[in-house]
């Protein structure tokens, strides 16, 4: 019984997860059209995106290879795995043992390295030029972001999302300063990953300093619309890491059905507050030069090895 | 009476096909020039030969260890020989890389390049041979004359083509530094079989590593004699700052012999290190396992800032294997730090992800240099400028390549990821080693591990994506032609093996199980064992666990899932077009990013690493150039100024030799009137 | 007194004439000079071998000496004036080091070899006893020479000078070496003298001087 | 019987040749003649392996386990020098490089030369091995003279004297000895004797032993080639023909390290001290050092090996300074592959220097082109006496540096690198010029390359398999070396 409502919650939670994520996005690019005194979008263009590309048909290049075609495929099913992972409904779900913190930032670079060979595949001048700065950003936000997840793995003796999730939220409650400094580093990793001010615009399509757009240059019909979906699904699965990680209260221990009555309004909350901060960040920045994302992933690389510094030199009582 | 055959597990196997491949090789010489003899039969019974020894080798695994002494050898030397668990590991990644390689080789060889293919049979051979007799001695002077067969073989292998220059100059650099890492490796036995005591042992000498084993090493000795070892496996391994013959070896090598010696013979170095310090030395000092990680860790990263940037194919890969051996440096490091505090569970964990990483390197890396040699074959291109789009042209090198590529970089579910995983796990555990320094450092040193696999990303995703994706970067690349036969057999055997390596961790390591607890007196088997053969969890399930069948299973259903559904609701249609060139419709496939173009990003952040020159073209220029050198600190602070010493040496002795009989008899004398003084009463 | 004891004196007289016959050889600017004083040494040797002989009464040693007055005394020197007579060698000899410097240098080697040789003399309770410290210095003052010498004869007469000197040491200070280690000795020192002799004409067929300072193109650059 | 054919033949052979030399067939006889001494040391090594070490002729000769070994060597590797000779000879004659008078002096003052080693190595009188060593001397200077030219007439004048002089030295050695020993011994023949010096050396005057000891040393090591004394030595190999560069190397320095030993054996008895091997071990190391470095110099090819031998007489004079019996194993086994080797590596670069007309290696290229058996006998031949294994070069050498780390750790620095520098420098040489392209014809005569694959594979078979035997007469040598 507890195996089969196990089940079911993680069913549920990535039905969620993709149900959910294009809803995110569309909330946080009206939080911005808020904050910067425009008329805003509808909440649900996202989803009308999705559905239009869906329809439309492929255009390949001449030259365009199988690992183009099977790449969204690809990119797709990473991201669907890694929001199987993350715990959002329940701590207890039976796809979490599969991988832990280290494997998902292995999934996420999974992803990444497709994207890039996929935008290499064409030979256009855009989707090398788009696939070399999404190298430049991945090869810094990786490591940073597995020292934020070694911050969280010191204090809770584990890799594993739910037993780090476990630990924050319902064992006994303390003061982790290493914390904010991971959480600093996560934030900044999250911006750049998720093609957000100030690394990248997403709301751009040719411009010279463009990482992700430049990559997908060459896509169109059903194949945008899985990188656009993975992509939501992207910054959703970052979100609720990084809600899980900092803010885990609120995520139900064990897998029953009548937690969902907890669980679900207070993930929403804490999204709809999350998508709210993101967007005020996006406004309040201004996009850097692609050269000055070296500089910014870098603090976030030493911030996140301060943080497990700070940790071992404050927390571990010698 | 039918001759007794040997239990499968007996050192009698391995020795008898050791044997037989030196007989293959001596078979090269009876007919040298005669291509189809050498290839069609010679290579392809090498490669039984080879997948032989992995059978008898992954059956010895967890035996008893058996000794053999043979007649040959000094005489009162005579050769020791003896299968462990340890051997037996190596034995499997030599025989079970060497089973691809050779089969490959077999399809690969052409004549009418430098070195007969029969003396090349010959050499390549001597080379598998030698390897296997350096896992199989157990004693110094077995050891060493495998060692040094192993170093000439392949350095003859390298210069295989010794028409040019460079290819000389390789082979030159790479005999130099092995033979001075060999001296070291010497030295270093002469100190563990005297075991410091300069008197005590009345002039018997015994060579063999049972007596280093039961001799008790002060900690003076004992150090000296680490370091020796460090410093001659390191020669060999291309450990920072003794690696700079690997990046000129490899690429001057046929693709067959860089895959064997990036995959298996990069590994005998590894095994010595691992010999020396775990087996034949006690208990390691707890500042040998930092100076190793620390050694590792430079090592890594350098390689893997380098090769990011390299603009040669087998180069970038050759520098990816320098990172990659400071990878399981790092690893060696951490399981002797944890060693010298009797953690000895931990050092398991440790000493774990350093033999797995070792059989995935093997794995991974032999492929891709395979790869690199189809690649060769058919475009004669090496410069990564020059290739493009050959995913057209040869599609199984390519995907066989993007698996490869995946491994390397260290993504799950393939097999690099599983090592790597591993000694992340094991550096989590650091904060509880009871030094107060120790503790904290090493968790930073965690930061660079990460750092590195990720810039070893960088540099995979350059590698495939510049010589296999894009539009071809020359016309004739448009006229090359996908692998043979037997190169694909090879190639596929090398990616099924990172396929399986990747979603079988738990057999594995069970595996290894058998190697790390007679050295070290604990294993990760019972504990992996309990989780079932899914579930990956060296520990416990709840500090970390890794499951990767379930992880591919689960891409691949919604993979097929999605694209279900895709077709089911909406549709399937292609459209081919020319791909959109903003604008600007004159462009051309030398448009594209350059590999110097793509490793811009990294030059520029990682600039202190390289030595730089770069000549950039004016607009005056009739004939605008671009060029770009990016060389090695460690030529100008190590190299250059050692050979100026040496020069600087020889110009002084030079004096000794003026050429007048004068000066020539008043050495004499002066010698003579100095010595009588000296002993004058 | 016996008459053994002034047999001891009289070879201690021989052998510091010897020691000053090295001390001019060293000294001596001229190569005919130079013939003649070695052919003094040839037999002031031939002489203290003859008085050893007297003194032990062992009959070989008159051979020694015998050997000692044809090669030193006559062949030596006679084939040493043949050729420079042949081979129209200037007079004078010049030297690296100047003399004055050089017998400084000589006297300094004397005083060492005889601090040497003065353990050794204790132990030898003959007639014999500071006769091995000459000896030595005899054959370095020989060697010195050679040093200071930059033409081929007088290094010759130099080389066979040491021979002089090793000599003396072989039947004074020992009472004579075995017969047949002195005949061999001799035989290699007389061909050794005409290989020389073969190598002067073909030193100045070749250079037109034999001055050694042509011969030094071998060395290292 | 068997011993006095061994010295018989050369004397003989000697003779006859300088008689008949100068005729068409002289080389045959020349091959003859060494092959009969071959034979006669091969039946004298038998004799001895059946009956144990013997004395001759009132103890005036005495083989025993150190000097039988290399009674068989040196009339080996006579032999195949002869037969390298013959057609390197033949050429040099063809080329006008040599007149038929000078084959008939090569010839003759070979076999002599074969004759005073042979005489050196079986003579048990301290004296009569000195004469044999002087004129060992004087039958190579003539040798190394041969061309006339006035390099080789240069290196011929600096042998002469540097070797005469040096080895001057070492017969005042020899006096002093026998004033030692006379007192002992009693006055006459029996005090020269080695055997009977050995067996009262604990009673010799150690004073006196000790200044004995600095001259032999100083004399015989002149021969040796020890630095500082050994500037006569990369002349003299550069200039002679390389058949007398093979020989030099490969047997005299041999020879003469064979009377520094003796002379060592009998030092350390009557001193009781260390000041012997500390010596020798001061000398070898700087050699190996020096000479090491020197290489790196070279333009000549056999100059470069000329120095090269200087480093290997190091090691060996190392190993033995050194002492011990695993030390000294290594030591004589160490003379032994390195005059295989090297006069192996002599032939190959004889033959090398003849195809393309000089001696200067950056002419020399691409020798595995014009004739591989020619590049692969050098190629092989270097890395052997580079001391790659299997080649026995390298199990000697593992024994001594083995050793030295343990008796003598400070030592080892040093040698590391000389051995690192001596690589770099003959390895970063040869190299060149035995791959790459050549301009060069292939030239019609054949190459002799026999003598160098049978050394080679002699010195591989050391690395791997030493004869029961040979490895009991190195230890018993090694015993009473100490």
């Amino acid at each position: 019984m507890e195996f089969a409502s196990a089940i079911l919650l993680q069913v549920l939670e990535l039905v969620l997860a993709l149900l959910v994520a294009p809803l995110l996005t569309g909330w946080v690019n009206q939080c911005r059209a808020w904050l910067q005194n425009r008329s805003a979008p509808s909440l649900w263009l996202p989803y009308r995106q999705l559905a239009k590309l869906f329809e439309k048909e492929v255009v390949l290049a001449h030259n365009a290879s199988g690992l183009f075609r099977a790449a969204p495929y690809f990119i797709f099913a990473c991201m669907v795995l890694a929001s199987a992972i993350v715990p959002t409904l329940s701590t207890d779900l039976p796809f979490g043992p599969a991988a832990d913190v280290i494997a998902l930032v292995g999934i996420f670079a999974l992803a990444r390295i497709f994207i890039a060979l996929a935008g290499m595949d064409v030979g256009t001048s855009f989707g090398t030029l788009g696939a070399r700065r999404e190298m430049l950003i991945g090869f810094l936000a990786e490591p940073a972001l597995l020292m934020v997840f070694f911050t969280a793995s010191l204090i809770s003796h584990s890799t594993s999302l739910s037993t780090i999730v476990e630990t924050f939220a319902h064992r006994e409650f303390a003061i982790h300063p290493s914390l904010a400094f991971a959480g600093v580093a996560f934030t900044m990793v999250s911006l750049a990953e998720n093609a957000r001010v100030p690394i990248d615009n997403p709301t751009t399509h040719l411009e010279l300093t463009m990482i992700h757009e430049a990559m997908i240059l060459e896509y169109s019909g059903r194949h945008l619309a899985l990188i656009e979906w993975a992509a939501t699904l992207k910054m959703y699965v970052y979100s609720c890491l990084g809600l899980a990680l900092f803010f885990p209260w609120g995520i139900p221990q064990g897998a029953l059905l009548s937690n969902l009555l907890i669980a679900l309004p207070s993930l929403a909350v804490k999204l709809g507050v999350g998508g709210f901060l993101l967007a005020v960040i996006e406004t309040a920045s201004a996009k850097m030069r692609i050269f000055r994302a070296p500089e910014f992933l870098g603090t976030a690389f030493m911030m996140a090895v301060l943080g497990m510094l700070v940790h071992l030199l404050l927390e571990t009582g010698k | 009476m039918p001759l007794p055959i040997p239990e499968l597990f007996s050192i009698d196997w391995p020795l008898s096909l050791v044997v037989v491949w030196l007989l293959i090789g001596g078979a090269g010489l009876l007919a040298p020039r005669n291509l189809a003899f050498v290839g069609k039969t010679l290579y392809p019974l090498g490669a039984l030969v080879g997948l032989a020894l992995a059978v008898v080798a992954f059956e010895a695994l967890g035996e008893a260890p058996q000794t053999r002494v043979l007649v040959l050898g000094l005489p009162d030397l005579p050769f020791h020989l003896r299968l462990d668990s340890l051997s037996a590991l190596f034995l499997l990644l030599l025989g079970g890389t060497s089973a691809g390689i050779s089969i490959y080789a077999a399809g690969y060889l052409r004549s009418g390049e430098g070195t007969a293919p029969g003396l090349q049979c010959l050499e390549y051979h001597l080379f598998l041979a030698s390897m296997a007799l350096v896992l199989l001695a157990d004693d110094a002077y077995a050891f060493m004359v495998a060692w040094e067969s192993m170093a000439f073989s392949s350095f003859f292998l390298v210069t295989s083509d010794h028409r040019k220059p460079e290819i000389r100059r390789a082979g030159y650099l790479y005999l130099l530094i092995a033979h001075v890492g060999a001296i070291g490796i010497l030295l270093s036995f002469g100190v563990l079989q005297s075991g410091g005591a300069l008197s005590a042992s009345n002039g018997v000498a015994d060579y063999t590593f049972a007596h280093m084993r039961a001799t008790d090493h002060d900690a003076f000795w004992a150090s000296a004699a680490f370091g020796l070892a460090v410093f001659g496996f390191g020669a060999k391994a291309g450990l920072l700052p003794l690696h700079v013959w690997l990046p000129e070896a490899h690429p001057a090598a046929p693709s067959p012999v860089s895959a064997m010696m990036s995959g298996v013979m990069l590994k005998t170095a590894i095994y010595g290190i691992l010999r020396v310090s775990f087996d034949l030395l006690h208990h390691p000092l707890w500042w040998w396992g930092v100076l190793v990680l620390a050694l590792g860790l430079i090592t890594a990263l350098f390689g893997a800032v380098f090769s990011a940037v390299q603009s040669d194919m087998k180069r970038l890969l050759a520098y990816s294997s320098i990172e990659n051996i400071g990878l399981l440096f790092v690893g060696i490091g951490l399981a002797l730090t944890f060693r010298s505090f009797d953690m000895n569970t931990l050092a398991a964990l440790a000493l774990t992800a350093v033999l797995y990483h070792g059989l995935n390197h093997a794995a991974f890396k032999s492929l891709l240099f395979l790869c690199t040699g189809s690649v060769l074959h058919a475009t004669r291109e090496r410069s990564l400028g020059k290739l493009g789009g050959l995913i057209h042209h040869m599609p199984w090198v390519a995907w066989l390549a993007l698996l490869g590529v995946l491994a390397s970089a260290g993504l799950p579910p393939l097999n690099g990821f599983v090592s790597e995983w591993l000694l992340l796990q094991a550096f989590l555990f650091t904060p509880g080693l009871p030094h107060g320094y120790i503790n904290m450092l090493i968790p930073v040193a965690a930061a660079a591990v990460a750092l590195t696999a990720a810039i070893a990303g960088y540099a995979m995703v350059k590698f495939f994506g510049i010589v296999f994706l894009g539009q071809p970067r020359e016309e004739k690349l448009t006229l090359a032609h996908d692998a043979g036969i037997l190169e694909r057999v090879g190639m596929s055997w090398l990616g099924i093996l990172c396929i399986l390596l990747g979603l079988f961790p738990v057999f594995v390591i069970d595996k290894l199980d058998a190697v790390t607890r007679p050295l070290l007196g604990a294993g990760l088997g019972e504990a992996v064992r309990a989780q079932g053969w899914l579930l990956l969890a060296p520990i416990n399930a709840d500090r970390a666990s890794y499951e990767p069948l379930v992880f591919l299973l689960m891409i691949v259903a919604v993979v097929a899932l999605t694209f279900l559904i895709v077709r089911r609701f909406w549709h399937g249609r292609v459209r081919r077009g020319a791909p959109w060139d903003c604008g600007f419709p004159l462009q051309t496939a030398r448009m594209q990013d350059t590999a110097e173009g793509f490793g811009q990003p990294l030059r520029q952040v990682f600039e202190p690493f390289y030595r730089l020159t770069r000549e950039l073209p004016t607009s005056f220029d009739k004939l605008p150039r671009y060029r770009m050198v990016v060389e090695d600190h460690f030529w100008y602070w190590l190299y250059l100024p050692v050979a100026h010493v040496a020069d600087f040496g020889s110009r002084m002795v030079a004096f000794l030799q003026q050429g007048r009989i004068s000066i020539y008899l008043l050495f004499s004398f002066v010698t003579l009137v100095v010595l009588l003084f000296l002993v004058r009463g | 007194m016996s008459l053994s004891h002034y047999y001891g004196q009289f070879i201690n007289l021989l052998a510091a004439i010897l020691l000053l016959l090295s001390f001019a050889m060293l000294g001596q600017r001229r190569i005919l000079s130079l013939i003649n004083l070695f052919m003094a040494q040839g037999a002031v040797l031939c002489a203290s071998t003859v008085v050893v002989a007297l003194t032990t009464g062992q009959s070989h040693l008159y051979w020694s000496a015998l050997i000692t007055l044809v090669l030193k005394v006559f062949l030596l020197p006679w084939i040493l004036h043949r050729l420079i007579r042949r081979l129209n060698v200037k007079w004078d000899v010049e030297t690296l080091i100047n003399i004055p410097t050089t017998m400084l240098i000589g006297i300094v080697l004397v005083i060492f070899s005889f601090n040497l040789a003065l353990p050794i003399s204790e132990l030898a309770g003959t007639v014999t006893r500071s006769l091995l410290g000459i000896a030595m210095a005899c054959v370095l003052l020989a060697f010195l020479m050679m040093i200071t010498r930059s033409k081929a004869v007088p290094q010759v007469i130099g080389f066979l000078s040491m021979e002089n000197g090793l000599f003396f040491a072989a039947t004074s200070a020992t009472y004579g070496m075995p017969m047949v280690v002195e005949l061999g000795i001799a035989l290699d020192v007389l061909v050794g003298t005409i290989i020389l002799g073969v190598f002067f004409f073909q030193i100045r067929e070749k250079f037109e001087s034999l001055d050694i300072r042509h011969l030094e193109q071998l060395k290292e650059d | 019987m068997e011993f006095l054919l061994v010295l018989g033949i050369p004397l003989l052979g000697g003779i006859v040749l300088a008689l008949f030399g100068h005729r068409q067939r002289a080389t045959e006889v020349n091959i003859v003649f060494s092959f009969l001494t071959f034979l006669a040391a091969i039946a004298l090594t038998k004799r001895i392996i059946d009956g144990g070490p013997e004395r001759f002729y009132d103890e005036q000769f005495f083989i025993d386990p150190f000097n039988v070994f290399l009674v068989a060597l040196t009339a080996f590797v006579g032999f195949t020098t002869s037969v390298f000779s013959r057609p390197y000879m033949r050429i040099e004659h063809d080329h006008g490089r040599l007149t038929s008078g000078r084959l008939r002096l090569y010839h003759s003052m070979f076999q002599l030369f074969m004759f005073t080693m042979l005489l050196a190595l079986t003579t048990n009188n301290m004296g009569i091995l000195w004469v044999a060593m002087e004129a060992a001397t004087l039958t190579t200077v003539l040798l190394v003279s041969l061309y006339r030219t006035s390099a080789s007439l240069e290196a011929a004048w600096k042998y002469f004297i540097l070797c005469g002089v040096g080895i001057a030295q070492a017969l005042f050695g020899t006096i002093l000895l026998y004033f030692a020993a006379e007192k002992l011994l009693g006055h006459g023949g029996g005090a020269l004797l080695w055997t009977h010096l050995d067996a009262v050396k604990g009673q010799l005057e150690p004073t006196v032993m000790s200044l004995a000891f600095v001259f032999l040393l100083v004399g015989y090591g002149t021969k040796v080639g020890l630095v500082p004394l050994h500037n006569w030595l990369p002349d003299a190999h550069a200039e002679g023909p390389t058949p007398v560069s093979a020989v030099l190397s490969g047997l005299l320095l041999n020879v003469a390290l064979y009377a520094v030993v003796r002379c060592k054996v009998l030092t350390d008895g009557a001193l009781h001290s260390t000041l012997a091997g500390t010596l020798m071990m001061g000398f070898g190391l700087l050699s190996v050092v020096v000479a090491a470095f020197f290489l790196s110099r070279q333009k000549d090819i056999k100059r470069m090996f000329a120095y090269s031998s200087v480093e290997h007489m190091g090691i060996v004079t190392f190993a033995f300074g050194m002492g011990g019996p695993v030390a000294s194993f290594g030591g004589l086994l160490h003379m032994t592959v390195h005059s295989l080797t090297k006069s192996a590596i002599f032939f190959a670069v004889g033959h090398a220097t003849q195809k393309s007309g000089t001696q200067l290696m950056e002419h020399i290229r691409g020798l595995l082109k014009i004739s591989p058996t020619i590049g692969w006998g050098l190629m092989l031949g270097t890395l052997a006496i580079l001391g790659m294994p299997p080649f026995g070069v390298f199990a000697s050498e593992f024994l001594i540096l083995t050793t030295a780390m343990r008796q003598q750790p400070w030592a080892t620095p040093f040698l590391l690198v000389a051995l690192g520098v001596a690589f770099a420098s003959i390895f970063g040489k040869v190299q060149p010029m035995v791959f790459g392209e050549s301009s060069l014809r292939t030239l019609p005569h054949k190459p002799a390359m026999l003598p160098v694959f049978v050394h080679l594979a002699l010195v591989l078979m050391l690395g791997l398999w030493i004869p029961p035997y040979l490895a009991d007469w190195y230890r018993q040598a090694a015993r009473f070396i100490g």
